[in-house]
């Protein structure tokens, strides 16, 4: 991260394209910048991607580079650790996070501990990623929010974009970072369209954005949930209450300060986040806010969560189940007493 | 019972042509059985088909949501091994679940309003299509975790033999059958698993459901030795079997033999039950990665019309019967998805409903689905 | 639970036997009056178990009950998971906690969230049991504190006794418990003295206890950390600060009414909690407390836990890195504001 | 280059007496060595002797925390092995380490200074005896979690050909040796890396150090096939080798054709290393699972005690030579020790270091161990 410049994305030309071309840009353009950088996963070439994200990867990078694996993610999430832990900077698909928990050993116990155990001498630049979170009706096994999990373990990075632009930005620094990233996407968004600047960016981890400036309640939240935030803040503005919106971008790091300066402001604060709310990067930042914001909180932090059950099926079970503008609304009314 | 395995095929997905599998393919007493179970067998089949052509309708339609895994091809296999085993031997299996569900015996508007995530689905609409579960049928689910189901099936066995043995004293009477694709293979939980069924002398017969593809992989790219996967078995000292799973007849008397040598000896088998997915991975899969050419010499060799066949050139199905079954057919699933139509949605209070045995909380218990209530479970 | 009566322990003859010796006590008062429970595990038959929890379990109940497993977590995790699907109530030990996460997808994907997938078809009454947390100078790989990972996940019960008295109590209500649950013990507490009943009772879950009563500040933790806030309330105590420990005892479900009874009395909280800060159990109790205690609380809750960095090696690295009667002392000094 | 198995002895932890393993054991050419490097071999396997012997002394003195397994016994696979291996061909192994730490060429002190929990540890003493690390030795750990280190292993000779022929456009030129257990065998991991290894043609090594027990349960209770565990690799396609790891001639004939097989056509192997544990699993193990009569035997058959015969029946060890050289190396790891407890504990910012690269918040950077400063690591 250090050797490399944040050119400025507003400085590029930009087009529209969809998350799924975002994230693919990022790693297309650091695999011609980087010959370490190569990525591997369940159907990641021949077939595209299960989700079309590394499409036409393989045309230009070959099958060196762009590897199908078979249905082993604690075999070449380990493979690629020991590939990482010599030098080489691999990008491993997860179709799902959901499918990660197979491989909860080697990226929990050995990317992100592997600098510490050996005392400096190896560390993992390498970069996990795939969807999180519900999908549409995948049910209880494929709708894993691993942010819930996994955020609580030293040593990673996770990012989690919520819009193309960010996705692509963070995507660059996630791979040019020298420590493990742990990357969430969105089955959900990655059709959703943006402007996306065009020349390789970086959005640097740890810093949060305004996505929507206002006086009355803080919403902190990050990845797919923001764009409910975004729509509950519309929403709630016809009521006369103006929110501000702030997307976290990286859990871990969690920039903190930018809270506490919106809520030192607000004076309200309501955390949206789509994991379980028990000991949830969710609890994490309402404890956080509760601790910096002490004398500054005029109620205590509201929060929305998925329901504290596993993932059901059944549509109306699963809409009422993820957080959704409705239920941010309802929130930001009773943190306000206006419910 | 085995027999020389049969000559390539111009497109074999399993071996590689002149290779020659450690296990010999199946063949032989084909007219053994008795025609009426044969066309039971047949009804079941063309039930399946059925379904599943209408289930892709209804996901097209939207009425089916999440992953939708079709069975159509791989029918003689649920089909044939449910007729090989007893009832309450229990079984489980993968995502691609809906022809185990209605092969042992799941109504099928049960497995139709679970995927319409209705309460009157097997699961109260909270599974889905991947998630197909069965108490009075022993049908220990669908799951959606590629491999994941095989412990749970060696558990299973496990506890048939623990049940009948240390708790009631008497020997070993049931089997299980744990189901899984040739893309599981490469999963380690499932050589876990044959490790501790070979070592513990557990019942579990495993039936890999060789298709040749796990999604867009043929299983050349993604499993060593795949023409030969018996040779994963061994390694654990397992018998392993290779049974054409393209045929009914052939799938019922191996497995009968098989399962009777598990249920006698107490031991697992493994069974490379090759066979091959007619339509896509999911609903959204193109199949670029197969030639049509391939796809329509399977496609020829479809197990229903080798059923008829059999059937038909023994003088054992009439036109008249074959159209009156499928008429039949035709109307239970019409019947079934009208059902389903009509089925409520779960209730909100289902959210927090069987989340735990107990009431505490907002958690308010747990109960059996509607297809279950006032059945005798034992 | 419901068909069976708590019996007080206090009504029986007591003696002082080790926290290991309390474990196995309930495991084998259990196994008698129900054939369906067994124990599997790897060395838990004819070594008697790593830790000896287990000792003489064979003789005494046979090899087709106390099962000697190969290392293969996931495998026998696995399996047990199916034979509670049928009826039986396994114990499947894990020699640590820390080799859980070779296991992750079916202890947290299948067991806790097999009855709700199946519609209340299949329950899964199932133990999973071992030793948590940092033993001594095990290192990275093997001092997990897996409350901090697996508390999110709905479905489950989680225990974690802080004494023999409770060890027995709480395991005997585990493996009674209809749901499965997740029972963390600790390698450093097995030798642990204390009195325990010989008859055999229940301790209900989701009930904390007050291990010391006390007036200034409210001090909630859970397992091993426990006793440190006892020395900690003792040496708080010269300096004329009256500490209220309470042992919550389970995890989840949380006995946060408790919790907040006794804040609204003493209007200070500090949460001692051995897993890693983010998004952990001690989070969630910080941001329940601030919730339902907005208008009692004279300052924020603190927070003590291991540091948020992996477990390290040294001796004296790893005595700083864990929560210990000094650190909290510290803390709730400085939450009553007199650090 | 491998002939006939040898006859069994009475007590065999590993075959079942009568049982042909699938692959012959290795014997002959034990002459063609330089006896200079012979001794140099019996230096080195007497210098992990008397390191081990001291380690248990330390741990007893509560010198040395938590675990610490003893590689006792086994000194002939660690440095055969790393003689049959060029320098820079990548290492990695499991919690029983130090031998290979030690043959790799690590400094006995930092080795020492680990286990003590000081700075001057190889890791810092953050990784402990489980955890040896030595990036200028190419050894990728030490690592804790039964089985985790294979998938590293073939990621390290994965890298190593990525480099080679995809960014440097050359053909491979190292390969990896992988080190685990007998009891690993039934961690899903492995299957899976094995998997990976056989069908991404990878040059890695994988040696299983069958010392025939996995804590006190042998390998015939654990593990199915136990008496040729290299049918398991063979349903991966990958060769199997049986090697005498008593034997350190046997190692380095046979591994050093293994390993230049796997260098030149790119491709794994399996090695079932056979040798036996000395001591207990750790520490604190009494060892009730097996005889005395079972532990003399082996014992009698000590891997130094045959290399010194061997070199001694061909005049090349003199008595004078061997007490010197047992000399030297009790000096050097009692040095070793004086110098480990000579290095100061790791200074408490040390706890918040190496937690990631860049500094941000309380992580302040990353730097090497003392043992690496100012040495040229490319
Ligand atoms: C652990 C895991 N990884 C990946 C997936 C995604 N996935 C679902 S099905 C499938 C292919 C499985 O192929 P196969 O086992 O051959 O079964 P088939 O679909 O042919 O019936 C994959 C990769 C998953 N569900 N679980
Ligand atoms: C996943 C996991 N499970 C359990 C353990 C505990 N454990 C450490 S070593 C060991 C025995 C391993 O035996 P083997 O692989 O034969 O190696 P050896 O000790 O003989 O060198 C066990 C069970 C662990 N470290 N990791
Ligand atoms: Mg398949
Ligand atoms: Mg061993």
């Amino acid at each position: 991260m250090s050797t490399v410049t944040v050119i400025d994305p507003t400085m590029t030309a930009t087009r529209e394209i969809e998350f799924r071309d975002a994230l693919r840009e990022a790693m297309s353009q650091e695999m011609r910048r980087d010959p370490r950088v190569f990525l591997l996963g369940e159907e990641v070439a021949q077939y595209n991607g299960a989700y079309k994200v590394s499409k036409g990867m393989l045309e230009e990078f070959g099958p060196r580079r762009i590897i199908d694996t078979p249905i082993s993610e604690s075999g070449f999430a380990g493979m690629a650790i020991g590939a990482a832990m010599m030098g080489l900077r691999p990008i491993v698909e997860f179709m799902s996070w959901s499918f990660s928990l197979v491989a909860a050993d080697p990226i929990l116990n050995n990317a992100p501990k592997m600098l510490y155990m050996s005392g400096g001498q190896f560390g993992c630049p390498i970069v996990f990623r795939g969807n999180d979170g519900a999908g549409g009706q995948l049910g209880s096994t494929h709708s894993w929010c691993v942010e819930g999990l996994y955020s609580n373990v030293p040593g990673l990075k996770m990012a989690i974009p919520s819009c193309p632009e960010d996705a692509k930005g963070l995507m660059t620094t996630a791979i040019r970072d020298d420590d493990p990233v742990f990357f969430l996407e969105s089955e959900r968004m990655l059709g959703m369209k943006g402007h996306v600047p065009e020349g390789d960016y970086l959005i640097p981890f740890g810093q949060a954005k305004v996505r929507r400036e206002g006086t009355d309640c803080t919403l902190v939240s990050f990845g797919r949930p923001v764009n409910f935030c975004l729509d509950a803040a519309a929403e709630l503005a016809k009521e006369g209450i103006s929110c501000e919106v702030l997307d976290m971008r990286t859990i871990r790091p969690l920039d903190i300060d930018s809270i506490v300066r919106s809520v030192r402001k607000t004076n309200y604060c309501v955390v949206v986040d789509q994991s379980w709310s028990f000991g949830s990067p969710g609890s994490e930042v309402a404890s956080q806010v509760h601790q910096h914001c002490f004398d500054d909180l005029d109620n205590f932090v509201h929060r929305v969560h998925s329901a504290d059950v596993p993932t059901p099926y059944a549509f109306n079970l699963e809409q009422e189940y993820l957080p959704n503008a409705r239920r941010i609304c309802e929130a930001v009314r009773s943190c306000l007493y206006r419910a | 019972m085995l027999s020389e395995p049969s000559t390539s095929r111009p497109f074999d997905v399993h071996g590689k042509p002149g290779e020659r599998t450690s296990a010999p393919a199946a063949t032989g007493r084909r007219d053994a059985v008795d025609p009426a179970l044969c066309r039971q067998w047949l009804r079941d089949m063309l039930m399946i088909r059925e379904f599943e052509n209408r289930c892709m309708q209804q996901y097209q339609d939207k009425k089916i949501g999440g992953f939708c895994h079709i069975y159509i091809g791989q029918e003689a296999i649920a089909v044939g091994c449910t007729a090989a085993v007893r009832p309450n031997d229990p079984i489980v299996t993968a995502y691609r679940d809906h022809g185990h569900a209605l092969a042992r015996g799941m109504a099928a508007r049960h497995c139709m309003a679970e995927m319409f995530g209705k309460i009157g689905g097997c699961a109260k609409g909270k599974g889905g299509s991947m998630h197909m579960f069965d108490r009075e049928h022993h049908l220990y689910g669908g799951h959606g975790i590629v491999g994941a189901q095989i412990p749970l099936g060696v558990g299973l066995a496990f506890a048939c033999k623990y049940m009948d043995e240390v708790i009631d004293g008497q020997p070993n009477s049931r089997v299980a059958l744990a189901f899984l694709g040739d893309g599981a293979l490469n999963q380690g939980a499932i050589h876990e698993a044959m490790n501790l069924a070979g070592l513990l002398d557990i019942p579990c017969v495993i039936i890999c459901e060789n298709n040749g593809y796990s999604m867009g992989t043929s299983i050349h790219r993604g499993t060593t030795m795949g023409h030969d996967i018996i040779s994963k078995a061994i390694g654990y000292g397992i018998d392993g079997y290779v049974v054409d799973g393209m045929d009914v007849l052939s799938v019922y008397h191996d497995m009968s033999a098989i399962v009777e040598k598990c249920r006698r000896e107490s031991r697992p088998a493994f069974v490379d039950m090759r066979c091959y997915r007619f339509k896509g991975h999911s609903m959204s899969d193109p199949r670029k990665y197969r030639t049509p050419e391939e796809e329509n010499q399977y496609a020829s060799d479809d197990p229903i019309g080798r059923l008829k066949l059999h059937l038909e050139e023994r003088g054992e199905l009439t036109e008249a019967v074959l159209k009156e079954m499928q008429k039949e057919i035709r109307d239970e699933v019409r019947e079934a998805i009208a059902w389903s139509e009509a089925s409520p949605e779960p209730p909100m209070s289902e959210l927090y409903h069987d989340v735990f045995v107990e009431p505490h909380g907002p958690f308010n218990g747990t109960s059996l689905p509607q297809m279950l209530q006032g059945k005798d479970l034992r």
